[in-house]
């Protein structure tokens, strides 16, 4: 288990209110690799942590919209006008109020699936083996307790150091957490 | 490919020389080509993933001269039928024949052809022919009945032929009449007698009273300002009625149609004629004679006598108008009405001084007139006296349509030796000792004559698809061994007959044309006797049952025809049944809804009907069809409605009384294929009356205004090259529905069984919609033609997701049966609901004779796939490829559609919009054009010219 | 421990707005995560739920063979002809559509307006939006005449260089359809991730840990997935809002793009959404009141959720029987004589008896909702539940069957009676839907955990609950 | 249940992921190329005969004229196949003993047609129209390919409606003299589009593309 190099410092807590200033503490001192791990989305912790690559998710999602309406677009006028004309009911062949609706599901569905695969995808999953998952208490995670870890990516990392801090913020425990 | 005779000629280049082939010329092939058509369809969709299966091509070993593989031939001949043969034209490809259309030069068609006609090719491929000579049900030679019917024969010649019987239907060809003859001639002591049962008892009997002896009447409409029909269907499905609504529809049509004319029908059973007439008068069948005396009396004396009648006025009004047009009159007594009838009509046209104008009068069509029903009474009698020991019954099935109390069976026990030729083994096959199958008129030579005497000498298309023989060579047969073909039977007796020196070019000619150049009988003037009828004995009341032979199935002998059994009678839309027709007031009375099942009685004799009721049948008188209720029919006939013949007896051929009707409390299923006959008050069908549009010629646009071209927001597609088009004239559709017909037979149209009818499947391309407005008792009807309307703005296109309909560069309404998917949205979005979809695999793949039927140039349909009209594209398609290859345009009139080339009253013209001096162009201009439905902006290419009817303005509030 | 004991002591401040609780009193983290969670993990089936499955898995059979049978025979084993050449296929189609809608509307609409309540209820509100789609994507495959080519309405390069022609709504329905189905089911599937985590977490096999560990992706619940998590469901709920009016809008197309008097029409797009909706709630009350006797989360669903539910279905019917007053009105007003008849003949022809049973079913049996008590009494409320599916799927039929039977032209017109095949794949498909049902009910968290989490007391680091 | 999954299975979940949309599209890539094949347009597959007839032999080698056999190819939809009196003109001559001539030897006296495997198999629901096509300047080697350098026939075109509607949307591209349609050795100049151009004007060729057109 030693052999292993350290991931990082966990720290457990028992109610928000801790984490939340658990989390402010650590922040001030400078740590910046760090995370939380929740069993619901507290948005006060989202406050004092640095947003990451999720600011992307919205702007990746209007991208998608966009080729949705424009592919939908294309493909019918190409079909409809280019790749084989055909007098449809004495209708013009480029019938672009017809089109509409499928420009449209087709910006829902591109910019819906860009939503999903782009949220998995800045989250980095799928990744289903993860040091924290060593932990044997981080099951309670997803149930009913608030974790925090300070990552030995910090370059202000220090075993030591993160461990004491993180014992004075009144966890229920702290843990060190290595990878395999 | 089995060579046929030597010597039959075909009509080359008449219409359409070239069509697509069928590349398999050996039989065994063709079918397996049908097989694998049919495969390939299922499959061909998932062309994706599935392999076409191979195909296999086998030439001929040695080719037939002028034959074109892949190009249709055509042959004249003709369909003898009741009243005079009608002369055809059979497309045939690589000997299988197709298609049988009119033949213009033939006086009883001038190119249309009637429903009959069209369905004689199906006839042919019936599955349920008679293949092979049986005795007592088991298969033998024709061999072993030629000797055994000589070892029959042979005792009877030292008594010249005593005990010998020879029972035919109707006689008009000459080679068999001369056969018969000849038959006679060896037994001098042997009877030959005829019963049909549908048969022109009445105009027989009625000349004889008339004239002193039987003659043939036939008229000439086109002359004709006023037309009077005593019970007579005239239009659709009487004698001639081909030629008839032609020379009617001609004359309605006369001066800008302006100069109509008119048309009075006194009737005891809704007609289509009755339907047609400017005035109709229901009345009981008993009733007709004293119609006819009423209007014998106003006609002959000089100004009519009041009578107090409740129709007097009707009559009056009538008689006057005929006595303003001395000359360019006609009146017509139906086959169906009393001989007295028949003699009263001809007293009146010879005082209207209408004979030679529009009344022609020639000697007897048949080889041998007599009284039909004298004739098989007295073979009944005999039989009886065990006088009768060879009986030779040849064509006709007297078991099933002999009067019921002769008891044809019963006493057909009594004769040693029966033996039946026909087409089928039917129900007196199953009494016979011997069955021996007859050949199918397209197999064999034979002739026959029109019903102005013209001689068309009939010529086989293809080798007898079984082991069957034709008449003449049968009755040849009984003279000499070996017997002779038909082939030099008939070349024998007319090269007997000609006068001329070259008979080898006159029998080509002959042939070829589809009739014998100036053998029309010369018209002849018949002095009247003295006969005056007797006062009228006093009518019994009480309900009435009136026989007619179906429209269709005739007497029963056509009823093996899926076409005709499914195809929609003129009035009622039923299909595959007969029923007892009856009026509202009386349906009423007796308590009685559509679909009662009822028992009619005529004294011992009984009947289990299904009820139908008929606006405009006359109160307290039944009418019930002929020709339905077959037991050994076939698998169509077997089954499909009521036999009626249980009631008939001798002395009531055509209507007996008195009649009771029976509630039985059980119901019966009729199918119809229009169940809704109101027009929900909406303008389907516009009319006036010529005065009316002399008045206003503008009335059809202000009520069914064309919207404006320009309102759209989208530009309106040019069409540059053709611009397909067609015009259906409502004054002129008769309702005989010859065009459904034609169009089943052309486009390979499924028939789908009573069963889906019932459920509203049926596929017929084109539809009579027939309507009835006013009074139920006393209504006016209506007939509307409806095909696929090709509308440029086509709903039916605009909701297919898959393109599998969508419009072709000269506006037809293309339907691309490979890429339907079947959602049938097209069917749902169609406003006329002229598309037709295949719910089951309607298409008979199994049958293999079906198979041969089939239209080469049409997909032959599957399983879930719309189908519907598209102007006859494969004829279109077929004309511009010759047109190219002969370096030319399309010429005007080349492509006639089927129901077009079928109708007798050309109601139907299809062209080329684009071109203004076009037949359909200028018909589309006249002012009396309009769109069905115009105010949908569908802009149909199929336009109604409204229609016009001529009352008289006497009888204004008479109803018409 | 704290904070649960907090929670479980914690007194409910009276909410000035709201009358009724929106989770039941004493709920903790724990609590409502094991009793979630115990379903699919540990629980052995209730017997009511092993009848349902029963029921439905037997309804599968009966579609399973009337489908092949329809497969070997064709479309014509149904009661459809011409004129009527739609009958029970497209109208359970729609149906089925309509009964989907209020699944998305509960999880994207009231997640847009920030309806806390919502939060017990949408995931299996979604799960049967996703199962109502599934059984109304069956229908128009088995209505087609040669459903083997059911692939050539989509677009795809072949060797014929024929595609599917845009112009029809048959096509946008296809697009519309699967779009809806794909974007339902990764809305369902992302809310369910976090779910699944704790799933995984708390399984006691190998094999359900895999099972979870597989679905989840490997969730960690760190603050960064949780704010991607909440930036996609927002994202998706913004776009699934649109797109739930969209689907019955074009469904609706199916009909007012035809030109048949009673489906040409205007208002059809929102009559259509309004009575979707309509059926929707209907139908979650109707999972909804079952599930919560059968498992007891009567803390979970509770009467203001019922309550909530009711009243949208009231709102919703009563839109619906304004459109039901102004399409006649339309009708008359606009004076086209078809049109005219085609409502007459609805009300007075011969399935004027769908005509007041539509009007008894969705207009005046539901005013009973009127009625607070009502509204929170889960047997009336049940059976008037039923009572709108009966009637939103005959109102369906009636519309379908009464414009196609009397059309424009009188010759054509036929009555349209179903046969045993036509009812065998009605049934059938509710087989189905039972079946998919249950089955979610016994392997996936019915309801959402880690949003109930947040409505409990204390969940917020203030101590309040966090929405 | 701490740390279940191994490390790999990071790498095993991610390239799943890849491996599913990479597997679909080349699935599907599969399917269209299968489609294109000679797999299933049976495209330059030699068909078994009853007797092994060589185009290039009687066409090539001898020089016989295509409407020496084909005799309707100018007159009918159907090009004809020749009678087995046609191959008995010479066969009862020349070769008049060989065994590979059996069966049409066979046939000729039993009056039995020989069964030829279609090599051009168009579905029953297209109807093509032979004569019009060698009528507007449509070469047979331009759909037949150089049959007259086929020891057996082949099919040299996939038949493809795409196939087809490459010359019906571009006649001008393929259009080739009158006087040069059964010309074996034709190939097109160099100017093709130029003379195509041409031709097209001079022999009124349309653009038929209208489902009718050999739908019906």
């Amino acid at each position: 288990m030693t052999e292993n190099p350290i991931y990082g410092i966990v720290a457990e807590f028992a109610d928000p209110g801790l984490l939340v200033a658990a989390v402010a503490a650590v922040h001030s001192r400078g740590y910046r690799k760090v995370e939380t791990y929740t069993p619901y989305p507290i948005h006060e912790v989202e406050e004092i942590l640095e947003p990451g690559p999720e600011r992307r998710l919205p702007r990746l999602v209007l991208a998608g919209g966009i080729l949705g309406t424009l592919t939908a677009w294309g493909m019918q006028y190409y079909i409809a006008a280019i790749d084989y004309p055909l007098n449809i009911g004495g209708r013009p062949l480029n019938s672009w109020p017809a089109f509409i609706v499928i420009m449209f599901e087709l910006t829902i569905l591109f910019a819906s699936l860009t939503a999903f695969f782009g949220m998995l995808g800045l989250c980095g999953l799928p990744l289903p083996h993860h040091p924290l998952f060593n932990l044997r208490r981080f099951a309670l995670c997803s149930k009913n307790r608030f974790f925090l870890c300070v990552e030995a990516a910090d370059p202000l990392f220090e075993v030591l150091e993160v461990a004491d801090l993180l014992a004075g913020l009144d966890p229920l425990e702290v843990s060190e957490v290595y990878e395999d | 490919m089995p060579s046929i005779e030597r010597d039959f000629i075909p009509v080359e280049n008449l219409t359409g020389g070239d069509r697509e082939c069928d590349e398999r010329p050996t039989e065994t092939s063709r079918r397996r080509f049908l097989e694998l058509m049919g495969a390939s369809l299922a499959l061909a969709g998932a062309s994706g993933c599935t392999r076409q299966p191979p195909e296999f091509i086998l030439p001929y070993v040695e080719p037939p001269e002028h034959a074109i593989p892949g190009r249709p031939r055509y042959y004249a001949t003709a369909v003898p039928a009741f009243g005079g043969a009608e002369g055809v034209i059979v497309e045939t490809h690589l000997g299988r024949p197709t298609k049988v259309e009119g033949n213009p030069a033939h006086p009883a068609s001038l190119g249309a052809a009637s429903v009959r006609s069209q369905a004689s090719v199906l006839d042919l491929y019936d599955p349920d022919r008679a293949r092979e000579v049986t005795y007592l049900g088991s298969t033998r030679t024709w061999d072993d009945f030629l000797s055994a019917f000589r070892l029959r024969i042979e005792p009877l010649r030292p008594r010249n032929g005593a005990g010998f019987r020879l029972l035919t239907e109707t006689v008009c060809s000459p080679s068999l009449g001369a056969q018969i003859q000849a038959v006679l001639t060896a037994f001098p002591e042997a009877v030959w007698h005829q019963y049909e049962p549908a048969g022109d008892h009445s105009a027989r009997a009625g000349a004889q009273l008339a004239f002193g002896r039987p003659l043939n009447c036939y008229f000439r409409l086109d002359h004709a300002d006023v037309i009077l029909a005593l019970d007579s269907d005239f239009l659709a499905c009487g004698r001639n009625s081909t030629r008839m609504a032609r020379d009617f529809a001609t004359r309605r049509r006369q001066g800008n149609r302006l100069d109509m004319n008119r048309l009075y029908a006194v009737e005891c059973t809704v007609s289509a004629t009755g339907g047609k007439a400017d005035h109709r008068l229901p009345v009981r069948y008993s009733e007709v004679e004293s119609v006819a005396r009423e209007l014998t009396n106003a006609l002959t004396s000089k100004g009519a006598p009041p009578s107090s009648g409740k129709n007097s006025a009707w009559i009056a009004a009538a008689a006057q108008d005929l006595l303003a047009h001395r000359g360019r009159s006609a009146i017509i007594a139906g086959e169906q009405q009393s001989p007295v009838v028949h003699a009263l009509a001809h007293q009146m046209n010879a005082a209207l001084g209408n004979v030679g104008k529009t009344v022609n009068y020639t000697e007897p069509l048949e080889v041998r007139p007599e009284d039909e029903i004298e004739s098989l009474r007295a073979l009944m009698r005999d039989m009886d006296a065990g006088g009768v020991e060879v009986l030779l019954i040849v064509g006709g099935n007297p078991v099933y349509n002999a009067p019921a109390d002769l008891a044809f069976a019963e006493r057909l026990r009594k004769v040693k030796t029966a033996v039946h030729a026909g087409l089928h083994f039917d129900e007196t096959s199953q009494l016979c000792d011997w069955h021996v199958p007859a050949s199918h008129f397209f197999e064999e030579w034979s002739d026959t004559r029109a019903f102005d005497g013209t001689v068309t000498i009939l010529q086989p298309m293809i080798e007898p698809l079984y082991e069957t023989r034709s008449i003449l060579a049968l009755l040849d047969g009984i003279r000499q061994y070996p017997p002779r073909s038909s082939y030099e039977i008939v070349r024998a007796y007319w090269a007997g007959q000609h006068k001329g020196a070259d008979f080898e070019a006159w029998w080509r000619k002959s042939v070829c044309d589809g009739l014998v150049a100036d053998s029309a009988m010369p018209p002849i003037e018949p002095g009247l006797t003295a006969w005056q009828p007797q006062a009228a004995a006093d009518q019994p009341g009480g309900p009435e049952v009136v026989f007619r032979p179906d429209p269709y199935i005739h007497d029963g002998s056509w009823s093996n025809n899926n076409w005709l059994q499914e195809l929609p009678r003129p009035i009622t839309k039923l299909t595959w049944d007969n029923a007892v027709h009856l009026s509202p007031t009386t349906a009423r009375n007796l308590s009685l809804k559509n679909e009662d099942l009822v028992r009619l009685r005529c004294g011992a004799r009984s009947v289990e009907g299904a009820v139908w009721i008929s606006q405009g049948q006359p109160d307290d008188s039944v009418t019930v069809h002929l020709g339905f209720g077959r037991t050994r029919g076939g698998r169509a006939a077997n089954g499909a409605g009521f036999n009626a013949y249980l009631l008939r007896t001798s002395d009531a051929m055509w209507a007996g009384a008195p009649l009771a009707i029976d509630k039985t409390g059980r119901t019966y299923r009729l199918a119809t294929t229009q169940p809704q006959q109101e027009m929900a008050g909406r303008d389907l069908i516009l009319e006036n009356t010529p005065e009316g549009y002399r008045r206003d010629p503008d009335f059809v646009s202000r009520t069914q205004p064309e919207p404006p071209k320009d309102e759209s927001l989208y530009p309106t597609w040019r069409y540059a090259e053709h611009a397909w088009g067609m015009s259906i004239d409502l004054t002129a559709c008769v309702n005989c529905n010859a065009c459904v017909a034609a169009c089943q037979a052309e486009n390979n149209i499924p028939v789908v069984g009573k069963e889906e009818v019932l459920r509203h499947r049926a596929m017929h391309w084109i539809r009579i919609d027939t309507y009835y407005k006013g009074d139920p008792e006393r209504p006016t009807l209506y007939y509307q033609p409806v095909p696929c309307m090709q509308c440029e703005n086509a709903p039916c296109e605009l909701v297919c997701p898959v393109q599998a309909t969508n419009h072709s560069s000269e506006g037809l309404n293309d339907m691309v049966y490979n890429r339907c998917v079947g959602t049938r949205y097209c069917s749902n979005n169609c406003p006329y609901k002229v598309r037709r979809f295949n719910f089951f695999l309607f298409q008979d793949w199994v049958t293999e004779s079906i198979k041969m039927q089939r239209n080469p140039d049409v997909s032959v349909r599957s399983r879930g796939v719309m189908e519907k009209c598209t102007y006859c594209v494969q004829r279109i398609r077929e004309a511009e490829i010759r047109a190219t290859t002969q370096d030319r345009r399309i010429r005007e009139g080349e492509i006639q559609t089927a129901c077009q080339q079928s109708c007798p009253t050309q109601a139907i013209v299809f062209g080329d919009i684009n071109r203004p001096d076009s037949q359909v162009s200028r018909l589309k201009a006249e002012k009396l054009n309009y769109a069905l439905l115009a105010e949908l902006n569908t802009r149909p290419r199929t336009t109604y010219l409204a229609e016009l009817r001529n009352p008289n303005p006497v009888l204004k509030g008479e109803g018409v | 421990m704290i904070i649960e004991e907090q929670q479980r002591h914690a007194q409910r401040r009276p909410d000035p707005d709201v009358t009724l609780p929106v989770i039941g009193p004493s709920q903790t983290f724990s609590i409502v995560t094991e009793q979630i969670s115990s379903v699919p993990l540990r629980r052995k089936m209730p017997l009511l739920w092993q009848i349902t499955f029963g029921i439905g898995l037997l309804l599968v059979f009966v579609l399973l063979i009337s489908a092949t049978y329809l497969f070997g025979k064709g479309v014509g084993i149904f009661g459809i002809q011409i004129p009527v050449a739609w009958g029970f296929a497209i109208t359970n189609f729609v149906w089925w559509i309509g009964i989907g809608h209020a699944g998305t509307l509960i999880s994207a609409f009231l997640l847009l307006l920030n309806q806390s309540w919502r939060n017990s209820i949408n995931r299996f509100a979604e799960a049967m939006t996703i199962f109502a789609v599934a059984c109304a994507g069956m229908f128009p495959l088995l209505h087609l005449g040669r459903p083997w080519l059911f692939y050539w309405i989509l677009p795809y390069p072949n060797t014929m260089t024929v595609q599917p022609q845009f112009r029809s709504p048959l096509v946008w329905d296809v697009f519309a359809v699967s779009t809806y189905a794909t974007v339902s089911v990764v809305f369902w599937y992302l809310g369910m991730i976090p779910d699944l985590a704790a799933l995984r977490d708390q399984s006691t096999s190998r094999l359900k840990y895999a099972f979870y560990g597989v679905l989840c992706w490997g969730w960690r619940g760190g603050s960064r997935h949780w704010r991607l998590h909440e930036s996609a469901s927002l994202l998706l709920a913004g776009l699934a809002t649109p797109l739930v009016l969209s689907v019955h809008t074009v469904v609706s197309f199916d009909f007012t793009i035809a030109i048949l008097p009673g489906w040409h029409s205007t208002i059809f797009p929102p009559y259509f959404v309004a009575g979707a909706i309509y059926s929707g709630f209907a139908m979650v009350l109707v999972l909804a009141l079952p599930i919560r006797a059968v498992f007891g989360l009567h803390n979970l669903i509770t009467e203001r959720h019922i309550n909530n539910c009711a009243k949208l279905m009231l709102a919703t019917g009563l839109i619906l029987a304004y459109a039901y007053l102004i399409e006649p009105f339309t009708a008359w007003y606009g004076g086209s004589q078809f049109e005219i008849y085609a409502f007459h003949n609805r009300a007075f022809g011969p399935y004027a008896w769908a005509f007041w049973l539509v009007i008894a079913c969705n207009v005046a049996i539901p005013q009973l909702l009127w009625i607070p008590r009502i509204r929170i009494s889960p047997k009336p409320l049940f059976v008037i539940s039923l009572a709108v599916l009966y009637g939103m799927w005959l109102e369906r039929y009636m519309i379908i069957i009464t414009s196609l039977h009397r059309d424009y032209v009188p010759s054509a017109w036929f009555n349209f009676t179903a046969t045993i095949w036509d009812n065998a794949i009605l049934f059938g498909s509710i087989g189905l839907f039972i079946t998919l049902f249950a089955l979610f009910v016994r392997f996936l968290p019915m309801i959402s955990m880690y949003e109930v989490r947040t409505l409990l007391p204390f969940s917020a680091p203030d101590g309040r609950s966090e929405k | 249940m701490p740390q279940f999954f191994p490390r790999a299975a990071n790498s095993v979940a991610r390239l799943t992921l890849l491996a599913l949309v990479c597997g679909t599209c080349g699935l599907a890539c599969f399917g269209y190329w299968i489609v294109e094949s000679p797999y299933e347009t049976r495209q330059n597959v030699a068909r078994e005969q009853p007797v092994p007839f060589s185009h290039a032999h009687h066409a090539g080698g001898l020089g016989i004229d295509c409407r020496y056999c084909h005799t309707t190819v100018e007159t009918s939809s159907f090009a004809g196949i020749p009678p087995t009196k046609i191959c008995m003109n010479c066969h009862s001559q020349m070769w008049a003993v060989a065994p590979v001539l059996q069966p049409v030897r066979d046939s000729y006296r039993s009056g039995k047609s020989l069964e030829w495997t279609r090599v051009h198999d168009l579905p029953d629901f297209v109807y093509f129209d032979h004569s019009v096509h060698i009528h507007q300047g449509i070469g047979c080697s331009t759909c037949h390919g150089p049959v007259d350098q086929m020891p057996l026939t082949r099919e040299a075109a996939s038949l493809r409606m795409e196939w087809c509607l490459e010359c019906h949307r571009n006649p001008a591209g393929y259009v080739r003299p009158r006087n040069r349609v059964f010309d074996m050795s034709y190939v097109a100049p160099k100017n093709q589009e130029v003379l195509g151009r041409r031709l097209v004007a001079d022999y009124g060729i349309q653009s038929l593309t209208s489902c009718s057109t050999c739908h019906r």
